[in-house]
């Protein structure tokens, strides 16, 4: 089994360790987040994810500018005028490996799988990008490798984090948390975790950091069905590119099939008719 | 003039969702697809009431429909030399793994079909149950491509799950209807003409009905580019259904049938387009919603 | 797996506990297999990060006499296991595809790199200090005390040497009377 | 403050997140708001270049407020010293000390010494005919053998602190924030929660990086914190101190055994022409009392440790092979030599002063006058290739054809493919294996110059030259051995460690002796290889140790991992207070306990006083803590050692947009300024009316050769852009996303603009002051280039330590067009 490395950086926090069968994940604390960006170089030297486009992107020191293909951990930056004085808002983003993931439903070959981990991974030597996945997920996480050469087998298909497969197979955390500088990426088992998030959540509280949030640390304001990532925010998730109340499409899959199923007899319906009337 | 465009469009006015890359091939498929298997009713219906003729134009049409269903979708893939491994997994959770297998029964029974049309005896019996089958799988291969979009996090998609499987059956009816009545004699094609009207008037309804449940959203339809293969659907579905009553003449039937088709591929155009706009349009953040 | 038909995930769906298919029956055979390229190492060297003075712990893997992996010492008391992004970058640095292996020589006006040896480099260098060092020398100053230096010959060194490398060129240009030795250590 | 941890240091950073996550507050004094800010308790915007403002009125609260640790200040530092009654303050002088010769444009630090006592021998003065005087080396402050006359009441108007207070008299909270642009409120908030952070109870620290250095008042500016910190009691202590956070790998290295022109190995200062013989050398140098009394034995075994056999006390040690000094041959003294022709050959090994150093035109004309130049790097950085593609190439104003200088350019081993050993910031010295060999034709420094070093030596084999003795009998064999005969670093560390007669290597610095019996490299680093064995490369696993962890590799000197320890208890040994015990007295066992190696004599007492004539450590009473100090103690006045001023005064910058509202001295009046045509500076204020800095970015590494050539760098920060505040945008017509031309005497550079709350208007002095944050990491060359920051920068320096003002020069600033380079 995987473990965590460091303790975690809060007081009387104790680090815990998972153990087999335990589902794992990231916690990340962006209220602890230098934005020095350790988590995507990081993933990209572990996972050998390309760079694909060295470009300026004019937004504030963000120039990874979203999830992608090439880019499994991205730290977003905005800067806000706040009681007179300013405050610069970094965040490490990453797949949200969700319970309920319809990136994982949809995908017509099985190169999506969950893991022992309970967590979601693509398998870049069976995906046959169709692309399916990529507006199915809530999170707009997912994108085809397109355009890089030097890795031709794992071009035109899916890719996205895998929070390192391999390296939790191996019985290390991924390479991203193990990176973190202050352990604003925490991996650990997900129950501990989230106790711990609540926590650290409180004494934000406490010291009047009213704008301090959870998101997606349980299920209640979300159909993910929880999640494999989940955060503590300093403003509203819009702000981070979250939607405030993420869905997983395949949960209506059923109603969606009826209602295919009713048109496809209205249909037949229309058609036998008009052969019937046809008979005249 | 600072950096704080988070302000008003989320983050730097970015999208939470990421486009479909879905290319035209795939709009092209939904219409043949849907166009194969409700001729593939039609045949069966049209068999089953003693319209051979007709029938036998359904089933031509079925067949020729299909055969180019598959490259268009290899097409599209990433890796189309990996296209099998859609074949590796038997998934209902995923509307593209059903639809695959859908396509690949239809596939196998529409040729046992045509097999049974050609080679008569024996055959002739077992392609009359093939077609059965057919006609049978023709239905969800006409409308899973509506639950494969609604099955999906792109809000005009997702939010028209219950209408869009109405706009696209309908529309494949209106388009096999069309066939039929471009290939048959008119005075064998009367189902036809009725299909494709029937069929017309669903897509149209369902249409109008899926952009009242969209509300805001439906403005995916109206600007960008989905707006022009919208118009064209609805004007080309309308003047051919309309044109399409006044039938009885094979020529009248024939620009109709054409002016169907071409509106049942264009509507495919439309939902298909509407899609990356719609995806685009996230970047608040609220819009994504259940 | 000898029964082929066990290969195709669709029958493990059948037959096993994954029935849905998004499970343990998708998995390809690399999949499976998949094990962390460091597990595989032929060695693991402790380092020290090259970058900032923090002086972070690295961990290098070689396989194959490549360098497959860099990444933090948890071993290290100063960082815990733990890299900046220029230190999780080391392993890029290092393989950095504008890196030169070759020594480049410039001509006087030339306008294009050539090609030369290392070990003529290095005796044409010699040969160079020898006689800048010659031409630069300063036995006395003007009061005739004993200067004993050459200012013929200049030195400004990174910070990124190590310790031994330091030492050597302190020796080596103090013994030649080159004074003018320095590093980023002044800037 | 002068420091942007997060960015530049962040996995230190982490230690100081969880101090914070404790409960610490974090203050960040700086001019931008950076990823330090915003994680900081609160960040105090600053003019660039303001600082001995800022922390001058600090001193003047603490003073004002009673809030000096009394028991910490009167035993440990020198504030009940009488200073000489011939000394004048800048308070006198309006900006000037007593002793200043405008001819010499120095100081005679005569008028600055404590009465009762003769010049301090450390003096550099008259260090023979340099137009200006030379610090010394790295030696801390010495004295002459009397004490100084002193009151203990602290009551006499010339002691220490009457003079200290007076000094700082005017550095009030709204003197702060008419020079600062720091509102006084916010002033006072910092200074209250740093004195209710101090004490027995509680430490702060202070943490800096080149933000302080950088500047022409660079050495003052730090001596100005170090008398906040001595006055506050937060020397020495855990959680105390004032940490320089380095920038390289092994920058500290890089001084202790150092290239430096100035200094010998272990701050052993290089000799003068005034220092003819050994003997007048250590006349000159070795103190009476602390740590440098016993110089003779350091610098006559690194004579053995370079000479071996052939340094005999017949022959002086071989002090006479030594080359001297007169006067400043520091990197940018060097850089007009060779504009000037007199520099025929230049090594840059690792270093790239055409993007790095300060005035990269003149940086790259000086290249182009040399006869040859040899690069040794992993990439073609621009010191190497500015004769095919450097600006003025690209610009058209010269050609490759035109340039004279022959340049080798030899690739280098990476950290993978060499062993040796990094000095971190904080003095721990750790050991890098090899990983692989370095491939191609890279090859390690060691390799190079020990190589080099042999073929110069075979060619002057047969030398008959005196001064070609010194090479020749120099000792060079470090077991060159393998396939690519790659030196041995462990031997070389060997050397720096040293060995005696019998060569058993030594267990630290205590056992040198002067009399020739002993080799060593470098003193302070005297036991890294005891008992035969690597201390450096230790490294036992810190979960496995005490949270100081003595045993992961080894901290000079002798693995102290904080200096001057003995201040963490007071002077009767006991620790100042349970929560802050680190090292103390204990009585039983007679001896200095703690959980660090205590930096003071094992078995000193604490009650110990030197009886007469006693001299080294035992000049040194039980109750003096910093050692290396000729008194034991910290220095709130410095009457020598520092070359421009014995109390820090508020200087502007060489160029700044605003008056010196404290003095008419406008700016430090020993900055070394260098007039040449290259060299202009921005002279009209209305013409460059705003304050510029320069800086790094977390992505990007100094002079961008290890970052701007990794892809997975450059692609998180591709362009090189300009920071500037709403209103200069608006005042300026500059556009967010769009390019600017920032606009000084030495010319233009382009960047793109990034406009950003983060780097607010100021008001200072009665008006609205705008800065411009510049990251100085781009060049020409690289996957992203564009203009170098430096090229903007003029040569000014701080006379002490030779260092380059660019945290704080003037420009103006103008919208324009997308430049060619990116």
């Amino acid at each position: 089994m995987a473990v965590s490395s460091g303790p975690p950086p809060y007081p009387g926090e104790v680090l815990v360790q998972p153990v087999a069968g335990d589902e794992v994940g990231f916690f990340t604390d962006s209220s602890i987040c230098i934005g020095c960006k350790a988590c995507e170089v990081a993933c990209k030297q572990w996972n050998n994810v390309p760079v694909d486009d060295i470009r300026y992107l004019n937004s504030s020191y963000d120039n990874t500018g979203e999830l992608s293909a090439n880019s499994w951990r991205h730290v977003s930056f905005f800067e806000q005028k706040r009681d007179g004085g300013v405050a610069w808002l970094m965040n490490s983003d990453v797949c949200k490996h969700c319970k309920h993931a319809a990136c994982l439903d949809v995908c017509p070959t099985g190169a999506i799988f969950r893991t022992e981990f309970d967590t979601v991974v693509v398998q870049a030597d069976v995906c046959n990008g169709c692309g399916y996945c990529i507006p199915a997920c809530p999170f707009g996480v997912l994108t085809r490798r397109e355009g890089v050469v030097d890795q031709p087998a794992e071009t035109h298909v899916a890719q996205k984090c895998t929070m390192c497969y391999d390296r939790l197979k191996g019985g290390d955390e991924p390479a991203c948390a193990q990176a973190c500088p202050t352990k604003s990426i925490q991996f650990g088992p997900l129950p501990a975790l989230r106790e711990r998030a609540q926590r650290r959540l409180d004494v934000l509280h406490q010291e009047g950091v009213d704008s301090a949030r959870l998101y997606l640390a349980d299920q209640s304001d979300n159909e993910i069905g929880g999640a494999g990532a989940f955060f503590l925010l300093l403003d509203e998730p819009a702000k981070y590119r979250y939607p405030e109340r993420p869905i997983t499409p395949t949960k209506r899959l059923g109603g969606m099939w009826l209602a295919a199923a009713a048109a496809a007899a209205v249909a037949l319906a229309g058609v036998g008719a008009a052969a019937a009337s046809g008979r005249r | 003039m600072t950096a704080q465009t988070t302000a008003e469009g989320g983050y730097y006015g970015r999208p939470v969702l990421k486009e479909p890359v879905w290319k035209p091939e795939v709009a092209v498929y939904f219409w043949l697809g849907g166009l194969a298997g409700i001729s593939a009713v039609l045949g069966f219906a049209a068999r089953l009431s003693g319209n051979d003729r007709l029938a036998r134009s359904a089933w031509f049409t079925a067949f020729a429909a299909l055969l180019p269903c598959p490259p268009l979708l290899i097409v599209d893939l990433g890796r189309p030399e990996r296209f099998y491994n859609m074949l590796r997994v038997l998934k209902p959770t995923s509307p593209m793994s059903m639809g695959t297998w859908v396509l690949t029964a239809f596939g196998g029974v529409t040729a046992a079909a045509a097999a049974g049309e050609l080679l008569g005896g024996i055959f002739a019996t077992l392609g009359r149950v093939a077609e059965g089958a057919a006609a049978l799988l023709g239905l969800p291969l006409a409308t899973y491509t509506a639950v494969l979009l609604a099955d999906t996090s792109v809000p005009v998609w997702h939010h028209a799950r219950h209408h869009l499987p109405f706009v696209f059956a309908g529309s494949a009816t209106a388009s096999a209807g069309a066939a039929g009545a471009i290939l048959t004699p008119s005075q064998h094609s009367r189902p036809a003409r009725l299909a494709a009207i029937f069929g017309a008037l669903l897509e149209l309804g369902a249409a109008f009905a899926m952009e009242r449940r969209l509300g805001p959203d439906a403005r995916h339809y109206h600007e960008g580019a989905a707006a022009r293969p919208a118009q064209a659907a609805r004007a080309l579905t309308g003047a051919g259904a309309a044109l399409m009553t006044l039938g009885g003449r094979r020529p009248v039937a024939m620009a109709a049938g054409v002016l169907l088709l071409a509106g049942s591929l264009a509507e495919r155009f439309a939902v298909l387009r509407a899609g990356p706009s719609s995806a685009r349009a996230t970047a608040d953040g609220g819009t994504v919603r259940g | 797996m000898r029964n082929p038909l066990a290969r195709w995930p669709a029958a493990r769906q059948l037959t096993g506990r994954d029935r849905t298919g998004r499970g343990e029956a998708a998995r390809s055979q690399r999949t499976i297999e998949l094990q962390p390229r460091t597990h595989q190492a032929d060695r693991v060297v402790q380092s020290i990060c090259p970058f900032c003075a923090v002086g972070c712990g690295q961990r290098v893997y070689v396989q194959n006499e490549v360098v497959t992996q860099i990444e933090g010492d948890p071993d290290s008391p100063i960082s815990r296991g733990r890299l900046c992004p220029k230190g999780a970058a080391s392993r890029n640095l290092v393989q950095s595809p504008l890196r030169e292996y070759r020594v480049r020589y410039r001509r006087p006006y030339g306008t294009e790199w050539e090609d030369l040896s290392l070990e003529r480099a290095v005796d044409m260098i010699a040969d160079r200090v020898i006689t800048a060092r010659a031409e630069g020398w300063q036995d006395h100053d003007a009061d005739g005390r004993s200067l004993n230096r050459t200012l013929g010959v200049a030195s400004l060194g990174g910070a990124t040497l190590d310790n031994e490398e330091n030492y050597l060129i302190k020796k080596l240009f103090t013994a030649l009377g080159i004074v003018q030795v320095e590093n980023q250590a002044r800037i | 403050m002068g420091s942007n941890m997060a960015e530049n240091h962040p996995v230190g950073f982490q230690w100081v997140m969880e101090a914070k996550l404790k409960g610490a507050p974090v203050i960040h004094v700086d001019p931008r708001f950076t990823r330090t800010s915003a994680n900081a308790s609160f960040h105090v915007p600053i003019r660039a270049g303001s600082d001995i403002a800022f922390l001058g009125g600090i001193v003047h609260h603490i003073l004002e407020t009673d809030s000096w640790f009394k028991d910490y200040v009167l035993p440990y530092t020198n504030a009940a010293n009488i200073v000489g009654e011939k000394f004048r303050d800048t308070e006198d002088l309006d900006g000037l000390f007593s002793g200043w010769d405008p001819a010499k444009e120095g100081y005679d630090t005569a008028s600055w010494q404590f009465a009762g006592m003769a010049k301090a021998n450390s003096a550099p003065e008259g260090q023979g005919s340099a137009a200006k005087a030379e610090p010394s080396g790295g030696l801390g402050g010495g004295l002459a053998d009397a004490e100084p006359e002193r009151d203990e009441t602290l009551q006499h108007p010339r002691c220490v602190f009457q003079l200290l207070k007076r000094h700082f008299s005017r550095y009030t909270p709204e003197m702060v924030e008419e020079l600062t642009g720091v509102p006084r409120e916010r002033f006072v908030q910092v200074a209250e929660l740093l004195c209710a952070n101090s004490g027995r109870e509680r430490t702060s620290a202070i943490v800096y990086s080149v933000g302080w250095t950088q500047h022409t008042v660079g050495v003052q500016l730090i001596r100005t914190a170090a008398i906040i910190q001595l006055l506050l009691g937060n020397i020495g202590r855990p959680g105390g101190g004032i940490m320089a956070l380095r920038g390289h790998a092994s920058i500290q290295g890089s001084t202790d055994i150092p290239t430096l022109y100035d200094l010998l190995p272990g701050y052993i200062p290089m000799p003068h022409a005034e220092d003819q013989d050994l003997q007048t050398y250590l006349d000159g140098h070795v103190k009476s009392g602390g740590g440098w009394a016993r110089l003779d034995s350091y610098l006559i075994s690194l004579l053995k440790a370079y000479w071996g056999e052939a340094a005999t006390p017949e022959n002086d040690m071989n002090y006479g092979r030594l080359p001297r000094i007169d006067k400043d041959h520091s990197t940018y003294r060097t850089a007009i030599a060779m504009l000037e022709g007199n520099v025929k050959g230049y090594f840059l090994p690792g270093e790239n002063p055409a993007v790095g150093s300060a005035n990269g035109k003149l940086q790259r004309a000086a290249m182009a006058q040399l006869d040859w130049l040899v690069v040794r790097d992993l990439f073609l950085i621009e010191s190497a290739t500015f004769w095919q593609d450097g600006p003025e190439v690209a610009g058209g104003q010269t050609r490759p054809e035109d340039c004279k200088t022959e340049v080798f350019f030899l690739p280098a081993a990476a950290h993978t493919e060499k062993s040796g050993s990094f000095t971190n910031t904080q003095r721990l010295v750790q050991w890098h294996h090899q990983a692989i060999e370095p491939p191609g034709d890279c090859r390690s420094e060691l390799w190079f110059y020990y190589h080099l070093g042999r073929v110069i030596r075979e060619k002057l084999a047969a030398a008959k030259d005196p001064r070609d003795r010194g090479i020749l009998e120099l000792t060079w064999d470090y077991g060159a051995s393998g396939p690519k005969a790659e030196p041995s670093a462990e031997a070389v560390l060997r050397e720096i460690n040293g060995w005696d007669q019998r060569g058993r290597p030594l267990s630290g610095f205590a056992e040198l002796k002067a009399d020739g019996s002993t080799a060593c490299g470098c003193w302070i680093y005297s036991g890294i290889y005891a008992d035969g064995v690597n201390q450096a490369a230790r490294k036992k696993p810190g979960s496995e140790q005490s949270w100081v962890a003595p045993e992961w590799a080894w901290a000079w000197p002798a693995n102290r991992r904080q200096l001057y320890n003995r201040a963490s208890a007071d002077p009767a040994g006991n620790p100042w207070s349970e929560r802050k015990r680190y090292v103390w007295w204990d009585a039983e066992r007679a001896e200095w306990q703690g959980d660090d190696v205590p930096d003071f004599n094992r078995t000193k007492e604490p009650q110990y006083q030197p009886g007469e004539g006693a001299s080294g450590d035992a000049a040194l009473s039980g109750d003096a803590p910093f050692i290396m100090q000729g008194d034991g103690r910290g220095w709130l006045y410095a009457p020598s050692a520092v070359l421009d001023a014995p109390l820090p005064p508020h200087y502007e910058p060489h160029e700044s947009p605003v008056r010196n509202r404290l003095y008419e001295q406008e700016a430090n009046p020993m900055r070394e300024i260098y007039n040449h045509p290259l060299n202009p500076y921005n002279e009209d204020p209305e013409k460059y009316p705003f304050v510029m800095t320069t800086y790094r970015l977390t992505e990007h590494h100094t002079a961008g050769a290890m970052s701007r050539n990794v892809p997975v760098l450059s692609e998180l920060q591709p362009e090189f852009f300009c920071e500037i505040s709403p209103e200069l945008a608006e005042l300026r017509g500059l556009e967010q996303g769009g390019y600017a031309a920032i606009i000084t005497a030495r010319g233009r550079i382009h960047a793109r603009v990034m406009v950003t709350d983060r780097i607010a208007p100021l008001q200072v002095a009665g008006k609205t002051l705008h800065q411009v944050g510049l990251p100085y990491h781009w060049g020409q060359r690289g996957l992203t280039r564009g203009d170098s920051a430096n090229d903007a920068f003029p040569i000014v320096l701080d006379p002490n330590v030779h260092i380059q003002e660019v945290k704080a020069a003037t420009c103006d600033i103008r919208a324009a067009e997308r430049p060619k380079w990116p």
